[in-house]
């Protein structure tokens, strides 16, 4: 690979809002490599992609294209179609499909084949399956409406999208993140035909494995910033790991409260089960965080849900501080003190026009049975022991930065005091510093006879956490590990290699 | 390559077929020309006597018209407010400009679709460039245009040929001619968003303005070319109320064409909020806006009761819709009923 | 098949009213003369008298029988002063059914859509079985093409109330006209009010040719006096829009006359002088009954000029007439005097038992239905 | 300094933007006639905008919880019909008929709360059908053109006032209803319900998860649209009468009015304050006309277009880029209130 590059990037700088998120970042791809790109959740990856791909534009640094005949040369995207016609193909980490089309128009969506100029839906859909053909895929019709389709069958609609544009280069930010083993698969054997082809690949991934399966060199980012930059061969899993965290696991987590304790149980579930979850038994004590593990996809989101009401249990028993309830809708759950904070927050948590006041004070003004004047006053003590940056509490939430909504949405939930609290991927998206301090609040809350269930996928925060986790399997509750547990425990557990023989039928 | 269909795979057995909505509401304008049909019978007459099927077909097409331009930008997930506007200064362009001479047909048509297009194309540029919300923007250019035509016209002008007339009394047997134009234009209208990129894209532009650009879609020109096919209708339309009335009619926007047009997309099928629908579903709505105009008209049922029946019937059709949509975004169940027993 | 009559290019209209002036010199000065014109008839049958009547035989169209199948196509019933006139059509037809005269009375009302009425019109050339098709037309030249296929069907037509472009009809039934109506007003305040005066002009809507024809007479007499018209405004017949306006003039100065092209809303104008604490203008307005009582009950000085409401009941006579053959009038045009203040009392009386937004000159004191059919509308 | 600063940004403001509006307007009327700002004439223009400002407020709780209310000007028309067919002059049921159309413009309100929430249907077709339904079935039950009077106590509210205020003259009680509903709307705002109505406009589900009742609030939204419906109804049958025309294309001044206050539609945006502002500003618009004795068939054109400039104005003010946030070096915590 001594030819120049395909890519180099060379000191991109990115800032939302007055926060910067990438500081002088180097990238460079060569032709026909896959090349990893690693780091934190928030480390900026899905910002430096979207960069490459026209989405947003940098604020500092050149990016330089050597694609097809023309030489290098400096480009600068400021849409999307400039990059495609470049050679730059993305699949970006939000679905980028409209449902109501079929599989071969969303494929060639702004790119129709045309005969005389009209579209030319024949060739659209021998095309589409050409592509599909060529990428292995047997099951997927070409006329499928996209709104009928798996999570996976989506993903790999959205691929074939970046593919059937003959890129040079193709982007992809977590691929596998909705995919099933079999799926990965899938996928591997799709980037490693578009390798053969001569295709470079820019991957984004959490997974560790598939990295080292998959890439030739790996680019890690911190904080938005560059690490390092390596080839595959020359790093071990264990200095990877190293490198994007930038210190041991162990001091990232913050200690157990002195005080705090196990004490009565407050959310107990037996045998709970709906459409999504079956065989659901459950405790979370008060002072007590329990982790739940699993897959995408595992059920981890559902059995939230079902606790809190959105999509109730059909079957089994809940009980909340002893007394048996039936949870139909979030009113009931929230009456009866429980929390959730959701995974999306800006679909589901927040109001995001309104003042981080009004977000803030949303629970409480919603419900009757948890409003009242001594928790409204509260909240303004609330926020600043959450140390939110805003300018102040009229501010509009949308213009806060990502953790900082997370905080505003944690403090609304607060307010109204519950007894038990489930968190939904909390972290997600947020800076380190945020992190860390929701880390410390989770531990707070636990030390304030909290019930806290912890759903997160980055697995070192569950087992970093929690005093117990439950790791789900398909639905099921596939073992209970202690905190503390080894990740290749859960693992085997989430993957389906270790069923827990001891578990009652 | 085998091509299964993914309903299959996905929930391991097929789902029951599903009629397609266009489908439902062909069933739909049958049921109504069947109940319809009784009922006149019942009141002794017949329904379906040549008389009352002109009267029936007539009465598509000037909405036919109005209908099928707002179906685009409906389906741009956009709204077209100043319609009546557009078709009542179209007759009076139309009207003046033929002055009851022949040989001016062809530039009083070519006129009507110019003014009508840079209509449309001032509705596009304020919804796109200027960020005004649909049902504002199109308020107001409806407002300037009343503005116009009141101060401009102060009642008929223009006088329209009489071969420009047959346009809007002949017929073929039962069939009229408007009707017949109407119905060729809705199967352009068909193929356009079917055939050409423009129509394609109103779907995605409709469904989803981001993916549509970050496709590379063109949206601003794409609802531009929305707004200005509706205006353009509206100009067809204008031309059969020219050819209706023998000059142009200043007054023919106190009729509220514009709610009726709406009306009949949203009874066709199409989603008020865009990307979904199509003219074929417009045509139906339109048809059974006729119907029961027809068999109130037969049944003399008194104008004030048709508003209610009207109001009703609207109200009650989209709700069956809505029902239809509601289990769409239901998530996958992984436990159903042989989930639990297994 | 085509319904046009066509290949009859007008040429009588052409010329007419292709512009957008709505003052014809010649029509202004006969329909002011037909004012003076004593009609032919019984005073006391208003609704059959005529005006320089053009006699026309009908034989022709005499079908034996009766039991005769009427279709009318009705504009609207959307303004008070048609709902009055079409409950008085209803009474009439029901007497002339009763009689034998009329099988068949079969309506369609267009809702003021011209579009909508052609439609109607054709509905009833396709069916074939109407004996006579009487036509209220909502615009005048609009309706013109499908009038004229009407007539072309070969039934006897009768239009009434505005007319068309055509002389087509068998008879064309109308009150003297706007430039009458408004030039009675405008005389009225012309002559009840000094030199140097102001009028406020309150109408309903441009465009509406009746409408314009009162506004033309008055500003062709305005114009030859020496009163100051302070503006001419569009209130849409809303009460309330009258009443903002009249009350925006009053801040600015004094208004001494009022003088509008319909009735409705009238007593929102008189409203709005009483709060304001100005004295009473010198008023015009109509025949209806809301105003007639406030102009009793404040004494002012004021005329109400007449629209014939009774013109509802003679389109069916005359096609029961024609039907049977006899002479009726080519142009029937029907009497049409203001109420002044000597005959207030008399109407006043005469609509005792009438709700408000019933038309004192309805005509229809002598039909079975009355007073219930008018009062419990 | 930052006090005028803080008044720039806040004209910048969308919200901010009709009060401006309404300031250069009432300068023109002012400058065409001095009078005007006299207190009986100011009275009088009050008066007059009191049923548009109290619509106002009745379809901002609407739009602001993401809906439309197209059928409040036949709901105006109804209630004044009902009035005076039902009172038909006696004095003594002036108040059993008032009850009656409170109760009559409160079910409008339900029934168009819940096709929209339970059924559905797009609050446009609802209230579009609405629209049609009252408009025929009133004049079905009339025969076509409003019957019997309204008594002299029902015409009290909208006609007349308290007398001989020094320098006002007459304060008309139309005025001080206005002022009473206008605060009650801006405390519902500031209430509970007002935030969880704003929250649903602006994210139904987050709200909904927030234990939100969204579909009641929303229903609640088009029941307070009711009864503004009856409420200016009520001031208008009183000021005016009677008459066949009343309320015709209300909704769309209403609508208008609503949205030049800065009120989105779709949602989640705006002030009560402001649509009501955006109501006083379009009557005195219409005033302005008056004054300027610009031809009465060009005022829907000015109207259209200053509408039309003052939403692209107000959308363009939206669109710009955020206010510079706090950078995280200077942590400024939430104030402590
Ligand atoms: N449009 C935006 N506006 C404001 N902040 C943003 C925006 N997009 C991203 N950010 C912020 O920029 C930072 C980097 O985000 P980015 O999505 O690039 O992270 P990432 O490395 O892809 O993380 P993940 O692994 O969670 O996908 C985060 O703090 C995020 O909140
Ligand atoms: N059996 C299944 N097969 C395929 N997709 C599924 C299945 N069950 C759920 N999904 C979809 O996968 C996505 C993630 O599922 P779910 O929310 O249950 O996962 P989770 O464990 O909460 O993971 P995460 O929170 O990380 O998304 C959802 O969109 C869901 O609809
Ligand atoms: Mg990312
Ligand atoms: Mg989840």
């Amino acid at each position: 690979m001594s030819e120049t590059p395909l890519l180099s990037m060379r000191g991109i700088g990115k800032s939302f809002l007055g926060v910067p998120v990438l500081h002088g970042v180097d990238l460079t791809i060569e032709q026909g490599e896959v090349h990893a790109l690693v780091g934190e959740n928030g480390a900026g990856k899905s910002t430096l992609m979207k960069i490459l791909a026209g989405v947003h534009s940098a604020d500092a640094g050149t990016v330089e294209l050597n694609t097809g005949e023309s030489g290098g040369r400096m480009v600068s995207f400021t849409h999307p179609l400039q990059a495609q016609h470049a050679g730059v193909a993305s699949v970006f980490q939000e679905f980028n499909l409209l449902p109501e089309l079929s599989v071969a128009e969303n494929v060639h969506l702004g790119r129709e084949p045309r005969r005389r100029g009209l579209i030319d839906r024949r060739a659209m859909a021998e095309r589409t399956a050409e592509v599909l053909a060529d990428l292995g895929v047997e099951d997927l019709a070409p006329t499928a409406k996209v709104g009928s389709l798996s999570v996976a069958h989506q993903q790999i609609t959205e691929i074939a999208k970046a593919v059937s544009q003959g890129a040079d280069l193709i982007c992809m930010d977590e691929p596998t993140a909705a995919l099933a083993d079999a799926e990965v698969e899938l996928l591997y054997r799709l980037v490693r035909r578009l390798k053969e082809r001569g295709v470079s690949v820019l991957y984004v991934s959490h997974r560790l494995k598939e990295i080292f399966d998959l890439c030739d060199r790996i680019t890690v980012l911190k904080d938005g910033r560059l690490v390092q930059c390596a080839d595959t061969a020359d790093i071990t899993p264990d200095d990877l790991v190293t490198a994007m965290v930038g210190r041991r696991i162990e001091a990232v987590f913050p200690e157990r409260l002195e005080g705090t304790a196990a004490g009565e149980v407050r959310l107990e579930v037996r045998g709970g089960g709906n459409a999504w979850v079956d065989g659901i038994d459950l405790d979370v004590r008060a002072g007590e965080i329990v982790g739940l593990a699993g897959l995408q996809g595992s059920g981890r989101t559902e059995i939230a849900e079902a606790v809190f009401g959105i999509a109730p249990f059909t079957r089994g028993t809940v009980k909340v501080d002893g007394k048996p309830i039936r949870i139909t809708r979030p009113r009931k759950a929230i009456g009866a003190g429980i929390a959730l904070v959701t995974e999306d927050r800006k679909a589901q948590g927040l109001a995001l026009r309104q003042s981080v006041r009004a977000n803030a004070r949303m629970v409480l003004d919603a419900n009757a049975r948890v409003h009242s004047r001594k928790r409204l006053n509260r909240i303004p003590g609330l926020l600043s022991s959450l140390d939110l940056v805003a300018r102040g509490e009229d501010q509009e939430v949308r213009y806060l930065s990502g953790g900082n909504q997370q905080k505003v949405v944690v403090a609304k939930w607060l307010a109204a005091e519950p007894g038990v609290i489930v968190l939904d991927e909390p972290t997600r998206g947020i800076d380190v510093g945020a992190k860390h301090k929701l880390y410390s609040v989770i531990r707070e809350l636990a030390a304030e006879g909290l019930a806290v269930l912890l759903i997160a996928s980055e697995l070192i925060e569950v087992i970093g956490l929690a005093d117990r986790i439950v790791v789900l399997h398909d639905g099921r509750i596939a073992g209970e590990l202690p905190g503390g547990a080894t990740e290749q425990d859960v693992m085997a557990y989430a993957t389906g290699r270790r069923a827990e023989e001891s578990r009652p039928a | 390559m085998t091509l299964l269909a993914p309903e299959r795979d996905r929930a391991g057995r097929r789902p029951a077929r599903r009629l397609s909505t266009t489908a439902l509401i062909y069933l739909a304008l049958v049921g109504v020309l069947a109940l319809g049909g009784a009922a006149v019978a019942l009141d002794g007459g017949n329904l379906f006597a040549t008389a009352n099927l002109v009267d029936m077909l007539t009465r598509t097409s000037l909405t036919g018209f109005l209908a099928i331009g707002m179906t685009f930008v409906i389906l741009c997930r956009s709204l077209d407010l100043s319609v009546g506007y557009v078709a009542a200064l179209s007759s009076l362009v139309a009207a003046t400009t033929m002055d009851g001479q022949p040989g001016n047909i062809p530039v009083a048509i070519g006129l009507v679709l110019l003014v009508s297009g840079l209509i449309g194309a001032a509705n596009g540029a304020f919804v796109t460039v200027l960020g005004v919300n649909p049902f504002i923007a199109t308020l107001g250019t409806g407002l300037i245009l009343k503005g116009y035509l009141d101060t401009q016209y102060k009642g008929p002008a223009g006088d329209v040929p009489a071969v420009f007339q047959q346009f809007g009394y002949t017929r073929i047997a039962f069939i009229p001619v408007s009707t017949v134009v109407m119905l060729v234009l809705a199967a352009a209208a068909v193929w356009f968003l079917r055939s050409t990129r423009t129509g394609h894209h109103m779907y995605a532009v409709g469904g989803d303005v981001d993916v549509a650009r970050m496709s590379g879609i063109r949206t601003k020109g794409v609802l531009l070319a929305a707004h200005v096919l509706c205006a353009m209708f509206a100009g067809v339309a204008g031309l059969l109320l020219a050819a209706r009335f023998g000059t142009g009619s200043a007054e023919a926007y106190t009729n509220l064409y514009e709610l009726d047009a709406i009306a009949a997309v949203v009874l066709g099928g199409t989603l008020l909020l865009g990307g979904r629908g199509g003219v074929a579903g417009t045509v139906a709505g339109v048809a059974i806006l006729a119907v029961l105009d027809t068999v109130f008209n037969v049944m003399q049922v008194d104008p004030f009761a048709k508003d209610v029946l009207r109001g009703a019937v609207i109200i009650t059709a989209v709700a069956l819709y809505a029902r239809r949509q509601l289990d769409r975004t239901a998530r996958r169940p992984r436990f159903t009923l042989e989930g639990r027993l297994r | 098949t085509t319904d046009t009559p066509a290949d009859t290019p007008d040429e009588e209209t052409t010329a007419a009213e292709s512009g957008d002036e709505w003052f014809v010199q010649a029509d202004y000065d006969e329909q002011l003369a037909q004012r003076d014109i004593e009609p032919e008839g019984d005073p006391n049958t208003p609704w059959l008298q005529a005006i320089e009547p053009e006699w026309i035989d009908t034989t022709e169209y005499a079908k034996e029988g009766g039991d005769a199948t009427l279709c009318f196509s009705n504009a609207s019933v959307s303004n008070p002063w048609r709902v009055t006139g079409w409950i008085t059509m209803q009474q009439q037809v029901e007497v002339l059914q009763e009689s034998g005269q009329i099988g068949e009375f079969r309506v369609s009302d267009a809702g003021d859509d011209d579009d909508q009425q052609i439609s109607d019109i054709q509905a009833f050339i396709d069916a074939g079985d109407c004996d006579s098709i009487i036509i209220s037309p909502s615009t005048t030249a609009t309706l013109t093409p499908a009038v004229e296929a009407a007539c072309a069907s070969g039934v006897p037509v009768v239009v009434f109330d505005r007319g068309v472009n055509t002389d087509c009809a068998v008879t064309f039934i109308h009150p003297i006209g706007g430039y009458a109506f408004g030039a009675d007003a405008a005389e009225f305040l012309v002559d009840n009010l000094e030199p140097g005066s102001t009028v406020l002009a309150l109408r309903i809507l441009p465009g509406v040719d009746v409408l314009e024809n009162r506004w033309a007479a008055a500003e062709q007499i305005f114009g030859d006096s020496e009163l100051e018209i302070l503006g001419n405004e569009f209130t849409g017949g809303d009460a309330a829009e009258i009443k903002n306006i009249v009350s925006q003039y009053l801040e600015r100065g004094e208004v001494d006359g009022i003088w509008m092209d319909a009735g409705d809303g009238a007593v929102a104008a008189i409203e709005a002088f009483e709060d304001a604490g100005q004295p009473y203008p010198v008023m015009t307005g109509e025949d209806e009954l809301s105003f007639m009582r406030k102009w009793e009950e404040t004494g002012m000085t004021a005329l109400a000029p007449v629209y014939s409401n009774f013109q509802w009941r003679t389109p069916v006579i005359a096609a029961t007439m024609i039907l049977a053959g006899e002479q009726v009038p080519s142009e029937w045009v029907l009497p049409q005097d203001p109420i002044t203040e000597a005959e207030l009392g008399d109407y006043l009386e005469r609509n005792a038992d009438m709700p408000s937004l019933h038309y004192a000159k309805f005509g229809g004191e002598d039909l079975p239905g009355f007073p219930d059919a008018w009062r419990d509308r | 300094m930052t006090r005028f600063r803080d008044l720039i940004a806040k004209a910048a403001n969308p919200t901010g933007t009709v009060f401006i509006l309404l300031a250069l307007i009432l300068v023109g009327v002012f400058a065409m006639n001095p009078g005007f700002f006299e207190g009986p004439s100011l009275m009088a223009f009050l008066k007059q905008a009191a049923p548009l400002v109290i619509l106002a407020a009745g379809q901002y709780f609407v739009i602001v919880s993401g809906n439309f209310d197209l059928s409040v000007g036949a709901l105006v028309g109804a209630q004044v019909v009902i009035a005076a067919r039902l009172i038909d002059g006696e004095e003594s049921r002036t108040l059993p008929v008032i009850l009656a159309m409170i109760a009559f413009g409160v079910a409008v309100g339900l029934v168009n709360g819940l096709i929209t929430t339970v059924l559905k249907v797009q609050s446009f077709i609802t209230t579009l059908g609405m629209l049609l339904v009252l408009y025929g079935a009133i004049r079905l039950w009339t025969g076509g053109a409003p019957t019997g009077s309204l008594s002299e106590a029902f015409r009290q509210a909208g006609r007349f006032g308290i007398e001989d205020v020094p320098v006002l003259g007459q304060v008309p009680w139309a005025l001080l209803i206005m002022i009473g509903l206008g605060a009650g709307a801006i405390a519902l705002m500031r209430s509970r319900f007002g935030r969880v109505l704003m929250a649903s406009g602006d994210n139904e589900r987050a709200a909904a998860l927030s234990g939100a009742r969204v579909d009641a609030a929303r229903t609640a939204a088009f029941v307070l649209s009711g009864l503004s419906a009856t409420v200016a109804g009520i001031l208008i049958g009183g000021y005016a009468g009677v008459s066949a025309q009343v309320g015709d294309g209300l909704e769309f001044t209403v609508i208008t009015a609503v949205v030049l206050g800065g009120v989105v539609l779709g949602g989640g945006r705006g002030t009560v304050l402001a649509a009501m502002a955006g109501a006083l500003t379009i009557e005195a618009l219409f005033t302005l006309f008056n004054q300027m004795a610009l031809p009465a068939t060009l005022r829907p054109t000015v109207q259209g277009a200053i509408l039309i400039a003052a939403v692209a104005y107000a959308a363009r003010q939206r669109a710009r880029p955020a206010p510079a946030p706090a950078t995280p070096t200077a942590t400024a915590t939430a104030t402590p209130s």
